[in-house]
């Protein structure tokens, strides 16, 4: 990690972020109708609200490197022939701000989905041209267990790291491309010790709260990949899936859900395939020509669960594929979330 | 930073992957009618030849953009290098409209996907024994036609084949005309209920299995419905088999066919990229969810 | 919570111990004192987890469909205003009503959480009630409210308390020019992620397959591509249920997003009233409603070309 | 992705019930009455059979105006199916007049077999106002309006 810090007044904020859009478009947590989400920064846009303060963002951050719908080709037929049309969407450079730390682990997550062979190329190029510059957490709340997952809200990670601190934003670029952008920012930025106290201050601070947060002790400890099928047959799942109404909040919500679907859609002027997200909790998400494996909501819901827990981390040494931000225990109809579930199927280690 | 040879680096290489997700197109040069719901797609690429190399027992996805698209194990063998092959039962959208289709139609095909048969690993030099039902037949004869392409390979070929109806067994000309001629090689044909015209074994494919009898030095080949396949398995099992040397191919919905749309998973394994292929054993570390 | 000065837990568990019902549906602590989930309890001792507090908002109708058709009566806590669900859903024919337990509990308003995060209260601990004032212990220190200020917008509105105009709202908008209108329901249309919550909730939704998950009806596209799709999916649900939306408030209370979709709904519920005479769906379970039926002289569409509002 | 300019040409959709508006077309026809060529008919077996989703599938794809033409209240072939119509329609113009949906892009109106010169000048009144209220910008699928190319 590089050992150099930056800071700038909170009060010009502005200043950083018109900096920061006049090199590549930039993204911040704004607030529309009431919700806060990641939109694109308008410095000529007064009515703009940025909400540093907003914990998490109704969309997870992973919408700008896997958006919920984006072309893949278009085809056009015409008797027998077929014609297929290239129109994928090629970004150009980006930068997010105020990414908060379970964020940026959910792209490690994604990465190793979407970044093994074969590579997803429209994830990759969402990737290579994004700078995700995150925020730490002055105010988590009662539903954030990052911690479970090893996650440091202190130390949010990213390509640049930032805090806000005695009335400053503090800046410390971690990667190459961190470096880069904040090379551009020489005229806004100050230079600044890493040990200044206000800033150690207030990551001990930050450590301190989540130590007093009610699910601080959470333990996943028993989801083991060996005991696959024995979480798989427990009887706590009927009970547990009785309040889902299989709406697909949890998964839209979650930084982490990568299932997708690919659709045509009849224009009249050709067919334009795309992709969306999907959830697993809908009931015609296997569903076949010759049948639907999973009939019923138990079976749904089971696998989302078990996908997050446990055949994800078979896949990849041991990873959950959760980072503890809490959005599915704010979202959720029915206040069923993985919280409880770990809970009741986790057993001993929670009790 | 990457390991492929494409020459390219970082940044401008991401542009340079070929995207697994991006058909090409393929032209059906003849269809044959194979039984009154199953016809046999005879594909090239649009300047002759096949659409991209695969192994025995992968599937490639084809579509009719607007109408579908789906995942279809491919039935020829790769040794073939003029055509792919897609024999196909009419039962969903896209399949009925490809029962409609005349030659020269083009679709969209992408692939290959999935693991495929071992034939260059397990099934080497091995007795090989083949059982197949109903549709079930079309991964299968991909590996059948590439093991007596390369015959000296592979040991004795027995293959057990059964339908609903003589009307309903695919491929009838190599079964009846083509395999059964060939060194080492027995075809075992079944119907399910007795017939006018028909001389040949009646009865279901696991019972015929353990009439049969066949001795235990060979590995086994299965396809068919998954309520045949687990009947079959308990038929080898019966006569002495083992699991570890039953091979079979799975099917699940299936979207992206690379592994990332999450939804041919059984338990932590997805059909599209650990499979189809599973040894059997495998599948007995799996949830019972297909 | 209190029924007949009796806490509805006495009530839950004295219909196990005289075997009213073999199965319960109410709700179930939650893990933070305000995340309670509904929840069927099929035997006594399950009861440890019931809880009826102000935070039980989920309107437990639509879960019938599914419960009342399993084998064994089921019992289930109907607050009042749930009680119209029940009653529309009874008509329609997708509950067996005799298979079905109705018990009929008090409310004094459910607390939405949200409202109180909006507060800039967080990391609640504990919530405890003392009449109108909530006392909230979060890891910032003590927090105090008053429960009107935070109360869900289906409770601000009651129909069974001297709520206030329900109509308020939507009569605001129909007082925006057409522009404006426009553009208030972009910016909150557009927020939606297609998760089908306020669907899949709606105790009026009941259809066994969805139009919008039909693949042959050309409009099953799972996500937003395109802003259209954003209103269409509002405009035909809010149609679908017209004249059978009890106003019971789900869909707001669910929307993650935070769409006040409550409103299209007493919009078609207020045109209804004014053109048809008044209407409440699941007054009862068996009158014809308005868009099931006609009057020879009903007004011509050409009225909501001329009537007022802004244009 | 492009977007074609060129000068306004509305595409109006006019769902008109087989015994009467459809023939109150074929009347303006017969008896040389004009009504614009942009008014697309489609024929239906009732008023009633315009299902809401119809109207807005017509301006998703690309319609700037839609009208439904029915037997007169009373004159139903099916006895009361333009009266559910009545009550049907109203709540969807209600409600895209709601939704800040110009009110004048709908409307309902009754022609019967014999009233030719009514389909037309019906017909004409609506194809002004559409003319009058321009390209239909706020209900309509982008894509639709699209070309593809590269």
């Amino acid at each position: 990690m590089s050992s150099r810090i930056w800071s700038i007044d909170l009060e010009k904020a502005d200043e950083l972020f018109n900096a920061l859009a006049a090199g590549q478009r930039l993204y911040l947590p704004i607030e529309q109708a009431g919700q806060v989400q990641f939109k694109e920064y308008d410095p000529a846009d007064s009515k703009q609200k940025v909400r540093l303060d907003a914990l998490n963002t109704v969309r997870s951050a992973k919408d700008l490197f896997f958006p919920q719908s984006e072309n893949m080709a278009a085809f056009k037929r015409e008797g027998k022939k077929i014609e297929i049309i290239d129109n994928r969407e090629r970004v150009s450079p980006f930068a997010i701000f105020g990414v908060r730390a379970c964020d940026a682990r959910s792209f490690e997550i994604l990465d190793r989905v979407f970044l093994s062979e074969p590579v997803d190329v429209s994830y990759a190029d969402r990737r290579e041209n994004g700078t995700v510059i995150t925020l730490a957490c002055n105010e988590p709340e009662e539903t954030c267990f990052c911690e479970a997952f090893g996650i440091d809200a202190a130390e949010p990670g990213g390509d640049i790291s930032a805090w806000i601190a005695d009335g400053k934003i503090w800046w410390q670029p971690i990667t190459a491309r961190g470096e880069a952008l904040t090379e551009a920012l020489a005229d806004v930025l100050t230079n600044a010790e890493p040990d200044d106290e206000k800033l150690v201050m207030q990551k001990k601070q930050i450590r301190e709260i989540i130590a007093q947060l009610p699910l601080h002790e959470l333990s996943l400890e028993s989801f083991q990949p060996e005991r696959l099928k024995e979480i798989f047959d427990s009887p706590k799942w009927q009970e547990l899936s009785e309040a889902c109404i299989g709406c697909g909040t949890c998964t839209f919500v979650c930084p982490t859900c990568q299932c997708y679907d690919i659709r045509d859609y009849d224009t009249g002027n050709g067919v334009q395939r795309y992709r969306c997200w999907d959830s697993c909790m809908y009931s015609d998400f296997v569903m076949m020509a010759h049948g639907n494996p999973r009939t019923s909501q138990v079976e749904r819901f089971r696998q989302r669960f078990m996908h997050k827990l446990v055949y994800y981390p078979a896949n990849n040494e041991g990873v959950y594929s959760c980072v503890g931000c809490g959005r599915c225990l704010a979202k959720c109809p029915s206040s069923m979330n993985i919280v409880k579930v770990a809970k009741a199927i986790g057993g001993e280690a929670n009790v | 930073m990457c390991e492929c040879s494409c020459g390219h680096n970082g940044h401008e290489h991401i542009h340079e992957h070929k995207d697994a997700l991006m058909p090409v197109i393929g032209v059906v040069t003849s269809i044959r009618i194979d039984t009154p719901d199953v016809k046999t797609f005879r594909v090239t690429a649009p300047e002759g030849g096949i659409c991209f190399d695969y192994v025995p027992g992968q599937c490639a996805m084809l579509s009719v953009p607007g109408v579908g698209e789906a995942m279809f194990s491919i039935t020829s063998s790769p040794t073939n290098k003029d055509y792919m092959e897609f024999s196909i039962k009419k039962c969903g959208t896209l399949t009925d409209w490809l029962h409609e289709i005349e030659p020269e139609q083009q679709l969209t095909i992408r692939g290959p996907y999935g693991n495929g048969f071992p034939v260059e690993a397990d099934l080497k030099g091995q007795n090989l024994l083949f059982i197949a039902g109903g549709i079930g037949l079309a991964p299968l004869r991909s590996v059948i036609n590439y093991c007596l392409n390369n015959r000296d390979s592979y040991g004795s070929i027995d293959i057990v084949y059964g339908a609903r109806s003589s009307s309903d067994l695919v491929h009838i000309e190599e079964l009846k005309t083509v395999w059964p001629e060939l060194k080492d090689t027995n075809v075992h044909l079944t119907i399910d209920r007795p017939e006018e015209g028909w001389d040949g074994h009646v009865g279901f494919v696991p019972s015929y299995v353990k009439e049969l009898d066949f001795s235990l030095d060979k590995t086994v080949l299965l396809c068919g419905p998954p309520i045949m396949i687990k009947f079959t398995l308990a038929s080898l099992q019966e006569i002495g088999f083992d699991k570890t040397q039953v091979f079979t191919t799975m099917e699940l919905k299936m979207k992206c066919g690379v592994g990332k749309c999450g939804r041919c998973n059984i338990g932590s394994k997805y059909v599209c990229k650990d499979g189809p292929v599973f040894r059997c054993d495998e599948l007995d570390e799996l949830p019972d969810e297909y | 919570m209190q029924t007949n000065n009796r806490p509805v837990k006495e009530i839950a568990q004295e219909i196990f111990a005289e075997n009213q019902a073999e199965r319960i549906l109410g709700w179930k602590r939650g893990e933070f004192f305000y995340d309670n989930s509904p929840a069927v309890f099929s035997a006594a001792d399950e009861l440890q987890e019931f809880v009826y507090d102000a935070f039980c908002g989920s309107n437990l109708s639509k879960f019938l469909v599914k419960e009342a058709a399993k084998e064994g009566r089921i019992a289930v806590l109907l607050k009042p205003c749930d009680r119209y669900s029940f009653n529309q859903l009874v008509k329609e024919h997708r509950i067996d009503k005799e298979n079905v337990l109705p018990i009929e509990i008090d409310c004094d308003g459910m607390v939405d959480i949200d409202k109180v995060r909006a507060l800039g209260i967080k990391g609640i601990k504990s919530i405890s009630a003392d009449g109108d004032q909530l006392t909230i212990e979060t890891v910032y220190g003590q927090k105090n409210c008053s429960k009107e200020d935070v109360l869900l917008l289906k409770c601000q509105t009651c129909k069974d308390r001297t709520g206030g105009d329900r109509f308020a709202l939507v009569r605001e908008i129909e007082e925006m020019s057409s522009v404006e209108r426009y553009e208030f329901w972009r910016s909150e249309l557009s927020k939606c992620i297609r998760c089908n919550a306020c669907r899949n909730v709606c105790p009026a939704c009941t259809c066994e397959k969805c139009v919008f998950d039909n693949d042959k009806s050309g409009i099953a596209n799972k996500a937003n591509s395109d802003s259209f799709e954003e209103s269409l999916y509002h405009m035909i649900r809010a149609f679908h249920v017209a004249g059978r939306c009890t106003d019971c408030g789900e869909c707001s209370r669910v929307c993650p997003q935070g769409i006040p979709l409550h409103l299209i709904n007493r919009k078609v519920i207020k045109d209804l009233n004014e053109f048809y005479g008044e209407y409440q769906a699941g007054a009862d379970d068996s009158s014809v409603g308005p868009l099931t039926s006609y009057e020879l002289d009903d007004v011509e569409p050409d009225i909501v070309m001329n009537r007022g509002g802004g244009r | 992705m492009s977007i074609e300019k060129k000068e306004f040409k509305p595409l109006i959709v006019a769902f008109c019930c087989n015994w009467c508006s459809y023939a109150g077309a074929d009347l303006a026809g017969t008896s040389r009455l004009a009504y614009p060529a942009e008014i697309k008919i489609i024929r239906v077996p009732c008023s009633c059979r315009v299902n809401p989703m119809f109207v807005l599938r017509a301006f998703q794809r690309g319609a700037d105006g839609v009208i439904i033409a029915g037997c007169h209240p009373g004159d139903c072939h099916y006895t009361s199916g333009n009266y559910f119509a009545r009550r049907r329609m109203t709540m969807l113009f209600s409600m895209l007049d709601f939704f800040g949906i110009e009110r004048e892009r709908t409307r309902v109106d009754w022609v019967s077999a014999a009233e030719g010169v009514k389909f037309s000048t019906v017909m004409n009144d609506f194809s002004k106002k559409i003319h009058e209220l321009g390209e239909n910008r706020r209900l309509g699928d982008l894509r639709c309006k699209q070309t593809i190319d590269r």
